[in-house]
């Protein structure tokens, strides 16, 4: 008893081989069971077709002779063991018991002729035909259960990633500038108002860039503004750059007399003494 | 953000990208990591060097049905299962060969798959193995009570590392297994079963 | 299971699991790992040298509060934010604008800003654009209530990657797109841009 039922334990395993291999010493040599050991060894077995194959392949019955007398009592006392505790099982060995019995009057009687070839079929062609199905689907459970299967034989990589605190800024593109300014353009109605040519760009930039070095400090001397380095067009431009800051009031331009130095000092720059050059 | 200059930044940032993706990474997906247009056969070379610096490693890059993904292999699992508090469970005989009745058979209804295991197909089978997300419901059969339909997922194949239905392992050619059971039978009887009078199961 | 015999072995199966791990790992989980007993500085060592093999890759490993983990290096980031299926989010057209005319009439006043828009320019916009670091005040105007001046700043230029302001696309093309769209809707208009007198923004 506690064979067959480390057996049927085992027979949970899809390995086959296990099964077969490990319990052919306790498994019966024919339809005989033992009744005290029928609900463990049916539990072995998921089902009549199972069983069925089980027979054919271990305990040598000839599935194109199985002898339909024993098998047909045997499965009768199957059935009356099972009804105790398993309706459900007990009612697929019984159609399995009913086909079989089936199949054992049908050979006793003259076969109709088949419609397209005029031979008479067997009436075990459909068992024996159901039987090679299962057990290819049964021993493709147990291939497709041998493949490597993602968190029980292997696990996916999954690094944390970093950014999950940081906030994603917008991307903006040249194109996208482009776009807003053709936007204002068009609704503004002033786009002739608003022309700007390369050059005056770089007008702008040094007016940013003198702004800025003007930022923080008082007066600084006009010379001081212009950066030798640029070339004599980064001369000119900052020159520009200057002379539009004055008109547009960004910046203050300071002389006390002629040919005295020239200041130049930002217009949010409040006339603190401390701060003068 | 940083600049990419060699092959090697290139494949720096792939793998980056493949270490920390929640899923297999298509081509397609892959392709928007860089400004940089590569054609298919870079892509691959990119892709199989990233492979063979990983060959000796206890992670390898494979290519799945959806895509690009890194993963352990299967011989570093005895360790790693030491880091688990349980242990995944092992599915019964029933869940796999209801799983290899829809993979091999799909698309197939419950009563498909009852026909072929000969004993109803419980519920929670099915349940596990959508759950899982394994399989799923692609239609209904035109026909009495419009039978769902199932058939195995992506994810399924990724899972179980492969590419595409065709890699499944082929199926066991059982005419064969079956000749030998007549054999068996041929021995005391001489009979092949094509020769075979309807009578001989009378014997019996 | 594999035998491990170097200490690159068990460097192998300890990256694997930390590869595989959902979130940081204590040194007492990761001793779960062997069956010999290591004293901490031997973990330390194997981490240490483990930290080190990723030292120049788009993955690091670090050690958290909590425990030892592998994460993406924000360098990496703007990469791996491609693979996000989440649109990138976008400025709105008010603040493009402002940007736009920052960038190409600068320095302007939030006066002028809004002269050019028609409507009130939100502080949220400017606030926004100032906090990435893309414009600033570069001084105020001498004029009642001493207007603050914006220009655009060097991380602008960075970003967007121009080496200087004359680099933006220049606005004789743009208008020229946008005259090329007009003249198809406005064939009745006659005045042409060049013909328009010559009284510019500047004086407002």
């Amino acid at each position: 008893m506690t064979e067959i039922a480390a057996a049927a334990n085992e027979s949970v395993e899809p390995h086959l081989p296990k099964v077969y291999g490990e319990t052919m010493a306790v498994m019966p040599r024919d339809l005989y069971i033992p009744p005290d050991a029928l609900e463990v060894y049916l539990d072995a077995f998921e089902g009549p077709l199972d069983l069925l194959l089980y027979l054919i392949r271990k305990a040598n019955i000839n599935i194109l002779d199985i002898p339909m007398a024993p098998l047909t009592a045997q499965y009768l006392v199957y059935v009356e063991a099972m009804r105790k505790s398993n309706l459900e099982l007990a009612a697929e060995y019984l159609l399995m018991a009913a086909m079989l019995l089936e199949i054992k009057s049908r050979l006793l009687l003259p076969r109709p002729p088949r419609a397209d070839t005029g031979e008479p079929e067997d009436p075990r062609a459909e068992l024996v035909r159901r039987l090679m199905e299962y057990e290819r689907m049964k021993l493709a459970a147990a291939k497709l259960d041998e493949l490597p299967q993602a968190n029980r034989d292997f696990e996916w990589v999954s690094v944390w990633i970093t950014d999950q605190v940081a906030e994603r800024l917008p991307e903006v593109s040249l194109h996208d500038l482009q776009v807003a300014w053709l936007g204002l353009m068009k609704q503004a109605k002033v786009r002739a108002h608003h022309k700007v040519h390369r050059e005056e760009l770089s007008v702008r930039e040094y007016m940013t860039s003198i702004l800025r070095r003007l930022q923080g400090r008082g007066y600084v001397v006009f010379e001081d503004l212009f950066d030798t380095a640029a070339g004599v067009a980064g001369l000119v431009v900052s020159f520009l750059a200057i002379l539009e800051l004055a008109r547009e009031k960004l910046v203050e331009l300071t002389q006390s007399e002629a040919l005295a130095p020239i200041y130049v000092k930002s217009a949010d720059v409040t006339d603190d003494p401390s701060l003068q050059t | 953000m940083i600049h990419l200059y060699k092959p090697e930044d290139y494949k720096t940032v792939l793998e980056a990208a493949l270490l920390v993706a929640g899923e297999p990474m298509p081509l397609s997906e892959l392709k928007k990591l860089f400004d940089q247009e590569f054609d298919d056969e870079t892509w691959r070379t990119l892709l199989d060097d990233l492979r063979r610096d990983w060959a000796n490693r206890g992670v390898e890059l494979v290519q799945l049905a959806t895509g690009w993904r890194f993963q352990t292999r299967p011989e570093y699992q005895g360790f790693l299962d030491r880091l688990r508090n349980e242990r995944p469970p092992r599915y019964s005989r029933a869940a796999m060969e209801t799983l290899a009745i829809i993979a091999y058979r799909q698309p197939v209804s419950r009563g498909d798959i009852e026909d072929i295991r000969g004993v109803a197909v419980s519920s929670n089978v099915l349940k596990t193995l959508e759950a899982r997300g394994w399989v799923d419901i692609v239609g209904h059969r035109d026909a009495p009570g419009r039978p769902a339909l199932y058939a195995t997922t992506k994810k399924f194949l990724d899972d179980l590392g492969l590419r595409s239905l065709s890699e499944l392992p082929p199926l066991t050619e059982i005419e064969r297994v079956m000749d030998l059971a007549e054999q068996a039978n041929e021995a005391d009887q001489t009979i092949t079963p094509e020769e075979q009078p309807a009578e001989t199961a009378e014997q019996d």
